[in-house]
């Protein structure tokens, strides 16, 4: 048993990062925000360096890792806040050609969905299975001023049935790699709001002295990293869980993570805000973006709210 | 304690009731919010016609053409308003509740004379250049620089947070005129018309994406002497006098505005079923009860001042509790709206949003609490 | 409209908390939760004040004051820890006989009944009236260590019909009345709680300066009369409802006031015992005393839980 | 990262498994709280059985008699003990974790052939004077004076939290032996029979009803010099030591526990229909989300313990959420037990009781916050 980075997650991690630090800055992410075009020479270099076929065997055109490598790279891209629909785009990964994959779940209502112009293909779960569908055959309203402005999205009142992928089984599979690829990216968005506050904390002077030696300041930031380790663990444990014992194991362990992830990653959004102050609540400040993600991503492939429910069962 | 109305109070409500009702269908619609000067023009003529009605300055002193009213009027006054919907002051919220009442208390003859009736009348609009980018919380340490020349001032620095800056005529501007002097001590209060040669107003946009702040940016701007309210170097006294004009009203009009957001939220919340969900349910009776308990605080903080004139700490642990509260309401918005509502043109999410500056300005929670537990509990300041 | 304290009522709480800190002492306090004895004296004492007697009718032998007069005196009876069904006695004046009087609900379960060996008579709350029960009839096991150690509790699997004494209006009547008093006392324990980790604030010293300093410990204790002026206003506010439009009108603003009272207890018994450190877990210490009589008198006439249920329909 | 046991450990699992299954139908039944000479007896021969098995110090060195085991093993002999609810350390909690392992790094040949095989037989009770009535969180200000006197040294004071002083042999004893030193650089670690003359043990009642701590008086007890462990001056540094011996499993048998109380609670709701309550079921879920957290973190903090061979501030992050976790359960306790079940003899209540000390116990949150931020975030330290 060892909950610690082993050399290749530790290699990945340090590449992702290099990576993602060279190629998305806050102007662009900004001017994302405006434009609404998703940055496709990242995407192919997310792309080159096998983010998304990382978990596709090596003999399919894969990498051939495992889910704990796939966490510790997700981790990164959610710290980065890089755009696009990450996760359905490496779930596809061997099933669905297309360099861009999105993916929404059938709901009675209205749905939204994220980066529908930007897609290649959409993939749609329900219950009885997981459903290819053409984006330009749906019928779209584009939102004008979406919640998180680096997430396009289109409100869609039907959905199209479309071509089908798989049944119940690999569906419900779908939904929960994407829980766990989406808690990762959580956790990336919580280190990074930390990070942000904790430097914010070192730089900025009131009264005399850098803020962070207030304790008020102080133990905001703290309660942020614990959130953020405790999530942590709990992503780490349920990586190692669906590696090991498979899908029903993981099922409930990965509940745990994003309920974990989701927790941390609404309330560190809201602290680095805080932490901040006036500057914190301005739009060329990166924090809104942090809250706004992670409002975002908890809400993808099932809330925290509706992760303690399912775990209120066992 | 008690809870009657005193019957001129009842009298007030009534006759602000009725003058609403007379009023208010004639009334243009509100201009939508990035419409600066279609702002200007509607706030300024709803001031008109409300000082036509003898309600321009209800709690202004009677000499300057207010109606003196004790904060428990001034809080029937905004409750009226807010229960039919009226328009609030708007982009008039500096010179009517700051710039007014400090001139009124602190001006000269000639300050007086030059700015209190336009501002009655719906004349003129003003804003606030107190806090400073590196002067956030530690209002003392401002940097903007003003330097006697003659019988003018001129002014070098940066402020921010300036609300309505792009529709002002005149700026309530908090400068140093004394670098040398303790904290405190140098600072001058001055009256700076908006549209001397030097200052640029650069918009300010927000995580809600609107643009009500500011920043200014002030290039040797020279403001006559004459228009210093206070002495040089009193400007922190009669900073504080503008602050004192606050009775327990402030958040008033915020807090009715969040109960319809509640009840709203609810309706929702009922019509998808989601009552029959014990845990969303007591959620909402947490925030009724709390709502409940704020309003009470309200009218204790009101009826405080009433008594002594002067505002309390209510204040600050008011706004400690309510920005919990919108939180804990944003959060639950979160839960109960289906996830296609989730836009910034929602007005749950865009409250939510607007709500977490609550916990930031005009002084940090974190600031609130040393405030209410150095002044009020007498536990020592750090060292 | 004036939510401050009128001059009867200030003059009403300087005596009351006059009395108590004269006859309520931490000693006597900790004898009594070895000895489990009620302190008649006292008793007498404060019957003699007119705490019980307070809104019955001067006629009738009463002091003939209000609701707001009552909660203020029992904000004070609240604080100073006093032992006893101070709430049933309040209630049953005009209607019971009997100098300690306690209360009980009717319940599908055991109920747990306090004060039964000192009470004179027991009045019984059930959906179909009030009742009276003689304590010497009831069939009731004495708890060995209760909760709160200054309020000792039997447990009685069945509680004896009772005489008739009034029907569901009188017992709905008992409850809400019951209820605010009860807020009032919470909010006493509040108002303790905050004052007395205030002063150990103040008094206690470590790395060289008092506690109170550290921004950690101010704010802890900022954040405790937060939750009690938030309580006052709204059990102030309930009061002068009650005494301005009546029952009906109060129902609301009572269940906002118990809310409010009981969650403000329960977290500033566990502020002060955590602002008191290792002090504050001793038994010798005051502060564990506030937080089991917060838990008792939250669960008494309706807890806060329960309260949001009742609000969540308005 | 992975969750596979290694063979070796699997092993180990499955022995200590069988060997509990072989004893523990013999174990004589757990003595009351409050009978402390039963509880020493029975800690003391359960030490002697596991010493007879093999297992008297599983993390200890192999020289000492120890099993050298990895924290990840150490992590496993205490899953399988809670797993059958067999015996803890008990009264024996510092002679094993602390003052043996002490011992054996600092101590001289004749502190350690003198008292670490008594430990391991099971032949010793330890307890620990290191915190006093004004030295809580800040121990370096420590002011019980030990004075050299010839071969002696000469302690007088007042030490409290010292748990199981009632039936200790010894007393790791933290003293100032340079009051002129600065903090830190005065203090001596000494070994101090508890049976010397001068010393008094006055049991601590806590807010449980429970006297598991007491306060040491001292006066003027004699120690000869030859019982100081380090140098003198050396004592912040061994105490240090001392602390340094958590590897990540100081909370494994209270976490395994409140899991049993989370279970137990459930089927109480369950069978009272309160699951159906969909605000207490997610309370639950919350709950259990949390308790996977905390034992994946607990996992994360003994993995980094068995590569780094030192304690990280894992612990500190582990004890601010734990504390957080036991409070919330313990609040829900109070929803869903009916009135009647409180009493101070329900382990639920009991629990909820106990687990406030969490937060205070060896460095309260406030503490903790401190050192996180210091320490792992390089925020700047107060002035």
């Amino acid at each position: 048993m060892d909950l610690q980075l082993d050399d290749i997650e530790a290699e990945l991690q340090a590449g992702v990062r290099q990576l993602c630090e060279q190629r998305v800055s806050l102007p662009a992410l900004l001017d994302l925000a405006t434009h609404r075009q998703l940055d496709r020479s990242l995407w192919d270099a997310l792309g080159a360096m096998g983010v998304f076929s990382l978990r596709l065997e090596a003999a399919a055109g894969g990498v051939g890792l495992g889910t704990t490598e796939a966490v510790v790279v997700y981790e990164e891209l959610g710290r980065s806040l890089a755009p696009g629909p990450l996760v359905a785009t490496h779930l596809a990964a061997g099933l669905v050609t297309g360099t861009v994959v999105g993916s929404v779940e059938r709901t009675d209502g209205p749905a939204i969905v994220e980066h529908l112009t930007a897609s290649d293909a959409l993939v749609v779960t329900d219950p009885d299975g997981l459903w290819l569908v053409e984006p330009t055959s749906v019928s779209a309203q584009p939102v004008d001023a979406p919640m998180d402005p680096l997430t396009p999205t289109h409100i869609v009142d039907r959905l199209p049935q479309g071509e089908q992928l798989g049944g119940p089984a690999e569906s419900a599979r779908w939904i929960l790699g994407g829980r766990l690829l989406t808690a990762a990216l959580l956790l990336g968005v919580s280190a990074r709001a930390t990070d942000a506050a904790r430097d914010y904390a070192l730089a900025r002077e009131q009264f005399g002295r850098p803020i962070g030696t207030f304790q008020a300041v102080k133990h905001l930031v703290v309660d942020m990293l614990v959130r953020t380790e405790l999530a942590r663990s709990a992503i780490y444990a349920a990586a190692a869980t669906l590696d090991e014992a498979g899908t029903d194991a993981g099922r409930l362990a990965i509940a745990s993570a994003k309920l974990a992830a989701g927790t941390a990653a609404v309330a560190n959004g809201k602290a680095c805000i805080q932490v901040h102050g006036g500057v914190g609540f301005t739009w060329e400040a990166e924090p809104h973006l942090y809250l706004k993600r992670a409002w975002a991503l908890d809400a993808a492939f099932g809330s925290a709210h509706e992760q303690a429910d399912e775990l209120a069962l066992r | 304690m008690d809870l009657h109305a005193t019957p001129e109070d009842e009298t007030f409500r009534r006759e602000v009731a009725d003058w609403l009702q007379t009023v208010l269908p004639a009334l243009p619609p509100q201009p939508a919010a990035d419409d600066w000067s279609g702002r200007r023009a509607f706030d300024l003529a709803w001031q008109r016609q409300l000082f036509e009605a003898g309600l321009g300055g209800v709690s202004w002193p009677k000499e300057f053409g207010g109606l003196d009213a004790s904060p428990t009027q001034h809080l029937v006054f905004l409750e009226e308003l807010e229960r039919v919907r009226a328009p609030g002051v708007g982009v008039l919220f500096v010179a009517l509740l700051h710039a007014g009442p400090t001139l009124i208390a602190e001006g000269t003859e000639a300050q007086r004379a030059r700015h209190v009736p336009a501002i009655l009348r719906g004349e003129e609009v003003w804003c606030q250049g107190f806090s400073e980018p590196d002067a956030g919380s530690d209002l003392a340490s401002l940097r903007t620089r003003a330097v006697r020349d003659g019988d003018s001032y001129v002014i070098s620095g940066q402020k921010v947070w300036t609300s309505n800056a792009q529709v002002a005529d005149y700026c309530e501007l908090l400068v140093c005129t004394d670098p040398a002097a303790p904290r405190h001590r140098g600072l001058s209060w001055l009256i700076m018309p908006m549209d001397a040669p030097g200052v640029t107003v650069r918009p300010l946009r927000t995580m809600t994406g609107s643009e009500e702040f500011s920043e200014l940016f002030l290039d040797e701007v020279r403001v006559p002497a004459s228009n210093r309210v206070g002495g040089e170097g009193d400007g922190w006294r009669v900073a504080m006098v503008t602050f004192g004009f606050e009775r327990g009203t402030g958040f008033v009009r915020e807090l009715l505005e969040s109960q319809e957001l509640m009840h709203d939220l609810r309706a929702t919340a009922q019509a998808a079923g989601l009552l029959a969900d014990a845990g969303v349910r007591r959620s909402f009776g947490r925030l009724v009860g709390t709502y409940d308990a704020l309003w009470a605080l309200t009218q204790r903080n009101v009826s405080s001042a009433a008594r002594s004139g002067v505002p309390g700490l209510g204040g600050s642990i008011f706004k400690l509790a309510y920005s919990q509260f919108r939180d804990d309401l944003g959060e639950l918005s979160m839960l109960v709206q289906p996830p296609s509502r989730r836009t910034m043109a929602d007005p749950q999410l865009l409250g939510h949003c607007h709500a977490i500056s609550t916990a930031i300005a005009a002084g940090t929670s974190q600031v609130q609490r040393n405030i209410i537990g150095e002044r009020l509990l007498g536990l020592p300041k750090e060292r």
